[in-house]
């Protein structure tokens, strides 16, 4: 059976890819946030997981209002990120597992979600610039990509509860899949910031503390808010913390936090990086 | 238009009134994903915004580079960035824009909340 | 308060539409299921209900298989039928009810259900179809459409008892809109009938029956099959009774049956037409 | 490839592996809803094949008219029949060439399970 290893979560901000490309990750504005994934390149390199389920919400790369799905899964046995508007594109395709894809497809759908079965789609800076930020450099990534897509855009979004428990029904259909693959879980974007309005340029370093003190040992603490308050609390893409809910609730076993990074500010975001080994909880 | 709904300071709810307002604007920027629209639009802004139907209220918006004024004519930030993209501006940018703040009034107020905290477990995995 | 004033539940074939044009209505091989309009057309004359909420299936016009929602929910104040590959497209265009959709949006994400929202949509001979069939001639459409896709082309498809919770949830969500619209629901689709394979032709009148009987005073009964038990019984396309299973379930009042046509065959399909009356549940 | 699958006599459940066997027959003939794409395939149908990447398996199936071949290759009939469509072929003519038997065999055996059942309630409503 497969197994799930652990969990990733980290800001995706665009600036990041930027950084990267223009080999900033030793400038003092960006060091603080690089030195974040030094732990995780090790426990990467240590774990070697064959896939990633990785938990987003796309910025108007794939869908558009047309057609906005709460919950969307690739398919695929390939994704690329392309142009988003600014005529930058990485370069290196990832790698995907359709049958696996599929497992969870109809694991959800029997467990009462509805998800978007997406065969073919691209996906955007906040699937790419975390596997840029794990796996640096220019080799084909070594790890499988399965994307889950989350409104986080266009309201009414899911709320924090049921995004937990599409998460839980995701690590479940992992575990119930007969290949052995090990499976490592990302959530990606936030903690508080907000790039539009009147308040653009919010943070709540209060707030994200409450969620990085949490995550590992309590993540229903975080569903005490519901999405409407998130956005209150930690800005209009803070909400973007729907995803890292969504990647806690796929760890249904025993979780330990191996590393945390909070650093505030990168570009308009406060940035974080969280490192949490899973393994199945033993029943005492 | 629903009623009773949740206000919060400073900050417009992307909500389905947001959406039905702004679907032109939004699809407009939504074409800027390719290049050649880009162009096409940089080459001629008044036509390009006439084929996608915007309104008076997201036009002027657009003309004056008015972020406020787009979102209030339902803009979606996260289409408008890509606008904000062929005029040069990035998110920070944006931030000055809507906050009445220079740039780097805008850049000092975020360098408030200043902070770095790090937490690594003893894990052999982890070992240097 | 809106009020929902009945259902109407009718198969949908392409060929009908084909027949319409020709006019068809009184030749020997159609008029047995023109004839089951009848009664709905003095209804609806009796009635007259601002907007239809209607429960089908897409053909492969709105949606392709890089996007295929598990449900979808048209948010579009007009819509069009378009050119579906055979040349046909029908000329009258369909108003939407924008504000009502958001609310009906709003209300099931609430509710836990996680629909594709739909600001531009084509629909196809689902939808089409049965408004020719209810408002013949050329007038513009008296009564407005909410278009709510639930997938019935690729599997996993949502089960029965999820797609009857669907329609309760936006039965529910139009009896609390503010508004003073009377709602009309359909399901269109079925019964019996399988396009492809060795088993082309398939008709199953035993379950069919079933169906039409249980339909207004027990739909829980057609729940006790699963979505490949509906598959084996009433065929690959039979399964659209999905949306016959929505649709009543948006009808949470007392339901009376006030028409029921069941013709065997057109085209391939036993077809059926049904008329149930809905109020409000009178607590004794 | 999933296990353990249900198999219902006769029919072949378009689920997850159909859908990613099938993807480039059923692209292809999505692409049908537009008449420029069909004339563009009756034109060169061949070209029109290898533009969409059709497995050898589908693009035999189509050069054949082979609907079962088709299916066999992962086609769904919601999409396979834009094609039909194409050759002038309706359901019933697909229904035949399925089941090896001739149309007026195949309609004779859907008359079979002829039934007319009606029932109208006694309402104010619908009297004529
Ligand atoms: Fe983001
Ligand atoms: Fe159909």
């Amino acid at each position: 059976m497969s197994k799930i290893c652990g969990g990733i979560f980290t800001s995706h901000v665009p600036g990041i890819g930027k950084a990267i490309a223009q080999n900033l990750q030793n400038d003092p504005y960006w060091k603080p946030f690089f030195d974040g994934f030094d732990p995780i390149h090790r426990w990467l390199a240590a774990e070697k997981p064959d896939v990633a389920v990785v938990f987003y919400n796309d910025h108007g790369l794939n869908f558009f209002l047309d057609k906005m799905p709460t919950f969307a899964i690739g398919a695929a046995n390939e994704y690329r990120h392309e142009d988003e508007g600014w005529g930058i594109a990485f370069a290196r395709p990832f790698q995907g597992h359709a049958d696996l894809s599929w497992h969870i497809i109809e694991h959800v759908v029997a467990s009462e979600f509805d998800p978007v079965m997406c065969q073919a789609m691209t996906v955007d800076h906040a699937v790419a610039v975390p596997f840029e930020l794990c796996w640096p450099g220019k080799d084909a990534f070594p790890t499988k990509l399965i994307p889950i897509a989350i409104n986080t855009v266009q309201h009414p979004l899911p709320s924090p509860k049921r995004c937990h428990d599409l998460g839980k029904a995701v690590g479940r259909a992992i575990e119930s899949w007969g290949g052995n693959e090990k499976v490592v879980i990302f959530g990606t974007g936030g903690l508080s910031h907000q790039l539009e309005g009147e308040r653009a340029g919010h943070i709540n370093v209060d707030y994200d503390k409450f969620c990085l003190r949490n995550l590992a040992p309590d993540p229903e603490a975080l569903l005490q808010h519901d999405t409407l308050d998130i956005v209150e609390l930690a800005g209009s893409q803070g909400v973007e913390i729907l995803n890292w809910i969504a990647a806690r609730g796929a760890l249904t076993g025993s979780v330990r936090e191996l590393a945390s990074n909070y650093h505030v500010p990168i570009s308009n975001t406060a940035a974080a990086t969280v490192l949490l080994s899973h393994s199945e909880r033993v029943l005492a | 238009m629903a009623q009773g709904k949740r206000a919060i300071p400073g900050t417009l709810v992307f909500d389905g009134d947001a959406a039905q307002a702004g679907y032109a604007l939004n699809a407009m920027c939504y074409s800027f994903n390719s290049l050649a629209n880009r162009q096409a639009f940089a080459a001629d802004e008044e036509g390009y915004m006439e084929r996608f139907h915007l309104t008076p209220e997201q036009k002027d918006a657009v003309r004056q580079r008015n972020v406020l004024g787009m979102l209030a004519a339902g803009g979606n930030v996260y289409y408008l960035a890509k606008l904000a993209g062929i005029f040069g501006l990035n998110v920070q940018d944006l931030g000055a824009l809507q906050t009445g703040m220079s740039l780097e009034e805008f850049k000092a107020a975020l360098l408030e909340h200043s902070v770095t905290e790090t937490r690594v477990a003893q894990d052999g995995r982890l070992a240097a």
